[in-house]
């Protein structure tokens, strides 16, 4: 049975990874979409390239760093296309590449936040550098049996707050990462031209199909069902086939409850229901719930919805109006702020463990420093990087090519004929 | 012969098109324009709200000779009419000579096969 | 053994409930292709919100009223958000999830009959209502253990028939509940303007981008790869294994059939192979088969296949030239009809009990019963409902709206810019 | 035990076999967006009848013709709809279905090379006849039994070669045969009109929605982890759960190296990274990696995906401006040449018979001759077939309908409006 | 100066624009717009089946000085040119000014560099 | 009554509109356009190389008084300009009448309320 029982997890793993890497074209779908159609082809290819590179380094190096022994639980080895370290039940193959569309989506997430403006080279050495090391070494911390999951009882999580830092599937480690480093990029690329008016207002530059970015935003959904529930990484034996039910509805109805959330909120204070939000908070109630999806009950999982939901219309406002940071499709504020509040709240709405159900801070103070370490460790990197770049090779198109439209100058094609 | 450009709704384009029908104007032609007026119209995008002055319009483009001006006139004043701000305008302006393709032949007779 | 199996049926319903949550943009896109592009935003907001509404609405309520018990076969208890009543041996969560995709697949079918004239917030009232208690009602009568397929030996269907009513995946409970409404819904509206000319003639007002509706009707039909063969609920076992296999089979080649047959009529009739009707057509199949595709043979499916897709382009010309009824995507022919006529038809080829195989007229009865009472069920509710709300609140937007687009005045965003 | 694990694999096959399907809308949106709006609709238009003819003639005729027996290895008896011959343990309805898909794919190919000018009624012929023999035959060779794959220490390979063909998924069987016909038919249908100059210069003739084209790509690769991976037709036990994550990756991998190939040869040939070429350098990599996708290693998986991505852009310079063969897509190059170039390379990087490990010439030849006979066999069936057809009817639409559009004259309705 | 309107086909819209760029026609501006005229074109659409009078076309704008009014017109009654109904028209009318706006110089010179 | 036609570059066309509106020309109308000219663009197209000649351009059309021509023209000359090939053109001509359908009068009145 146990024979059996392995092939059964396998197969359900390889479907999650299915569905995973299918929010590619939905991260595609939703950043062209929602901007302008001088700059689709640039947007498509960045969407294949940061993937490709993805899929190759994390092959090669990030999957030892990642999940590779040594480094007192700060990093792994390198494996160098090696995969024979690994040891654990499922087929390393097939584990590689579960991991590997989780670190494709965590760089995927940036490109919509510096659309329509960025250098396409530059964006390269950008998803490089996260595919290489951003994200493999925080992933280490938690995923990888890094210092913020060790559950020995003297380790420093343990001793300080009794409990480990949870991220089932990755609020904090795929979204919040991207989110915070989306945010970086656009702090560093500069509000698109046009953006804010002399006067300071911001103004609005409409994406040019939201058809395009609903599609986009439907398979995003749709991959969250493998994402989510695949992070199981099995499903034989009724603990688990429980478990994968659970965060399947958890994930859906934190979905829906960002989405009725935002709806709502847009319908309220703008008079009428915009579809250009509520696309985000779908998005926002997904991702959410992806920290604590296994912990929080269904009702739980509408709260998580609804606060996302509701907080991302206000993010939204505050980073574009207030702060004026040009962030095209919502990035930092759907993974960014979204990851950050899911976590957190994980370690208030958690049934087995969390504060509102009377076990205390201590799960919830793991969840804060966890989150707060591994967003430090992004924004540090972040900082470094886009500045690097910035002084180096500059990462922003001339003028001009923004103008015109960076598909004909970076690519000499255009998306429509 | 005189050109007549209207600039009229969009959502006016459908009976404009049968009022010139069946008045005998049976050849026109027609594309899609941004207008900017004094019409306004509110928008939401993404938390910005804003009041965009383009809006989309009809223009309608009509070749005729001199003595079928006026009506053709009459009928786009009367059936694009709503009495709203952003009607639209329609110009007049001279032509000095009209070819047929299909025919090579040039100069009213062109336009005069319209009964 | 039966552990494992138990997860195996727990994958294959996931699954399932992914390829039928799947089906949403399925729908969406089709509609929207349909229809004309001054009108996208508001169907792209329809097909979320009836999903989201759908989704909580089921979960705190309808699940309850459909699978709940008492109520002699005709409703069951309100479950409040509480699943703890449910005893079946998959989880919960899982079965919840994989009825909630149904319920909202036929809460979103009316949304295409409806569509480019109707208020946003009524329609949001419709779907409430379809989620609340229309569809878990009928629902209960039949997959909830009601009355309809109550198989002990002195229930009503059995002491009449000698059968029950049959429907194994919802021909009838979820696609001609869903096109009765569609029918109603349009006739309450009234054509769009400009549909019917002042002599009566049917004008065509063609949708916007075929494209779109192409590839609604693709991911249609992957998921209906969910729909009927995930209806078997099991995988484990011969009998369930070659049960999904043969399902998945029939349910492709009735699509198939009904796509030839519908592609072959339009082009005797029409001289020309139309596009348009085509898609529609393969749906027709595929809503034909669902009711009997456990049931008929290969060549059984084919057979209805063809039917549905003969049918429906007779329909759709009945409904619109005669009936002078503005249905803009044929939801009426394809859900409606299609769907009644499968489920008649199931009374006729089912191999194991139907009357062409020599089984007497017995399960046809209970078939022709079945699919009457829930229709008329439907019909009720959709009149009352649809005379309610325009009664009270109005259901059609203001001609001017409808001229210029739902999309500004409703949603005050455009999709393309 | 083996009763569960068959239903697993039975699970995994139709899992694969929807997943393939979901390859039918990838094609249909690649070639649509890779050809002018005024011939959309009747592109997908084929895209649909080509899988519904296939479905219907592969499960008459087709599947017996490909899996019966008799005839020697050549050719199989036709079923007649009847699937009793079958014996294997999985459920002949299930496999009839995963192979109907495979056949399709064959067939949908070709539809891409000979776009915006071949008769509709003249491309049914055409599919027909794909369907009905001429991949079945050759599909009867290899993976139905017959000679090519005859592993008796007598039969004609073994004595030969010491080693049988070995095409895993299709790279021969399914791609090189549709790239074949793919080209045969582009040169009996001539270059579109204004596609060569009068001085005999390639000119472009650019597709005109390149955002289509993308996510059909992206659907493709998505497809493609059914495809090769689900051709292993079963995941219980260790050594299939380790095969099928083995084959996930290393397709992964040969698309992802395919694409950065194809995108930094252009970069340095053009001056500009290339999106249209960039998506089929994706699906170079694919088909590549999809004869030897179980025996090569994961940088064996590399090696293949950057030559075929390499080779892919002199190809289709070569057959366009030096044969002045015009293949809208792409397709005898993604699909023919990498297809021969995949099954080539096996020989040699096969880990376990390779020539390249030392395991001699043997399986190369094998290889070799086996890709030969099946590409002969599909250029004389594709000689035959296109010569008939432009004979006795006329293979191609007149110039003034080439001019206007397909979309009008052979369906009466426009893709946009 | 005069302005040379051309709505012609949208199928021989390249042939003429080679045929305009050889005989040292080298400006114009050219956009989509639709045409009403005779020309029909038979649809169907969901079991409708219809005559559309709407058919797409391109309209051709090119200023020039007088003397190339002549040959401009010729070279696109020539190459516009199939005989069957539908071809199109041409019209042309007066301008009184035209202004490079990277030069900022007007007059006759400014089309004159057409060459 | 003249009409204004001016054919810019698509990257101006925010800044023309803005000078325009602030400098009391409150309506008019552009659409897009195909120029062709002595600007060339590169492009590549599945290995193709080619240069196409083809630039999408705005056209505006502006009918005003003849007393604010001048000015109206010098916005656009200023506004438009950047020194480089492909800048554009302004034509102008004479418009005979001009009608507004909101209120059906016409003649230079209905452009007065300009302002
Ligand atoms: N002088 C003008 N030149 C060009 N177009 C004009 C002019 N005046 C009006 N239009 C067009 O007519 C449309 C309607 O004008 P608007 O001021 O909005 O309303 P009204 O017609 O009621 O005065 C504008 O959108 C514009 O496209
Ligand atoms: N008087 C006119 N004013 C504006 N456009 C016209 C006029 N006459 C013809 N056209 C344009 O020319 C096109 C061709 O005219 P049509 O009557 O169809 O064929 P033909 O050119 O052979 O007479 C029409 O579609 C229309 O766009
Ligand atoms: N005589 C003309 N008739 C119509 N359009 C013209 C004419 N001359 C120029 N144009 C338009 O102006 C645009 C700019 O012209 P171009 O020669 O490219 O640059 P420049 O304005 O610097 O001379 C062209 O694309 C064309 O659309």
């Amino acid at each position: 049975m146990n024979e059996i029982g392995i092939s059964l997890d396998t197969v359900w793993m390889l479907l999650a990874a299915i569905l995973v890497f299918w929010m590619q074209p939905g991260f595609a779908l939703c950043e062209a979409g929602f901007t302008r159609s001088k700059n689709t082809v640039n947007i498509l290819m960045k969407n294949f390239v940061d993937f490709m590179f993805g899929s190759l380094l994390f092959f090669f190096v990030g999957f030892g760093f990642m999940f590779g022994s040594e480094g007192a639980g700060f990093i792994g080895m390198p494996n160098w296309g090696d995969l024979s370290f690994y040891k654990g039940e499922l087929p390393v193959e097939g584990f590689l590449i579960f991991e590997t569309v989780f670190c494709a989506t965590s760089a995927t997430i940036v490109s919509g936040a510096m659309a329509e403006r960025t250098k396409f080279s530059m964006y390269l050495v950008y998803s490089a550098c996260i595919s290489l090391f951003i994200y493999p070494i925080e992933g280490h911390w938690t995923w990888g049996g890094g210092w913020l999951c060790n559950e020995a009882s003297d380790s420093f999580m343990m001793s300080t707050f009794g409990d480990v830092f949870h991220d089932f599937a990755g609020s904090a480690i795929v979204h919040s990462v991207g989110g915070v480093l989306a945010l970086i990029g656009a702090i560093f690329l500069g509000p698109r031209r046009g953006k804010y008016g002399k006067d300071g207002k911001s103004r609005a530059i409409p994406g040019h199909n939201l058809a395009l970015a609903s599609l986009g935003v439907f398979i995003l959904w749709m991959g969250w069902f493998g994402f989510n529930p695949g992070s199981q990484l099995a499903a034989s034996g009724e603990v688990n086939r429980i478990a994968i039910s659970h965060v399947f509805l958890t994930t859906n109805l934190a979905a829906v409850a960002g989405g009725m959330a935002t709806m709502f909120v847009t319908w309220i204070k703008y008079g009428k229901p915009s579809l250009s939000l509520t696309l985000n908070g779908v998005l926002a109630g997904l991702v959410g719930i992806t920290a604590g999806c296994d912990l929080v009950s269904p009702v739980g999982a509408v709260i998580i919805g609804l606060v996302c939901g509701i907080v991302l219309v206000y993010s939204i406002e505050f980073i574009d109006h207030c702060l004026h940071i040009d962030d095209p499709v919502g990035a930092s504020s759907v993974h960014g702020v979204c990851g950050i509040l899911g976590t957190v709240m994980t370690g208030l709405l958690s049934t087995s463990n969390g504060a509102f159900y009377g076990y205390g801070w201590g799960f919830f103070g793991a969840e804060c420093l966890g989150i707060l370490c591994i967003d430090l460790w992004a924004a540090a990197c972040g900082l470094v990087l886009f500045y690097g770049i910035k002084k180096l090779h500059g990462l922003r198109v001339d003028a001009r090519i923004e103008d015109e439209g960076l598909d004909i100058y970076e690519h000499g094609e255009t998306c429509y004929n | 012969m005189k050109k007549i450009e209207a600039i009229i709704r969009k959502t006016k384009f459908e009976d404009v098109k049968e009022a010139l029908l069946s008045s005998d104007i049976n050849w026109f032609e027609y594309h899609d324009v941004h207008g900017i007026g004094q019409s306004r119209q509110e928008r939401i995008y993404r938390g910005v709200q804003y009041s965009t002055d383009v809006i989309e319009r009809v223009a309608i483009t009509i070749v005729c000779r001199d003595i079928f001006l006026e009506p053709t006139i009459k009928v786009i004043l009367r059936v694009a009419h709503t009495g709203e701000i952003g009607d639209g305008r329609i110009f007049v302006s001279d032509v000095i000579d009209t070819y047929s393709i299909r025919t090579g032949e040039n100069g009213d007779t062109v336009l005069r096969d319209k009964k």
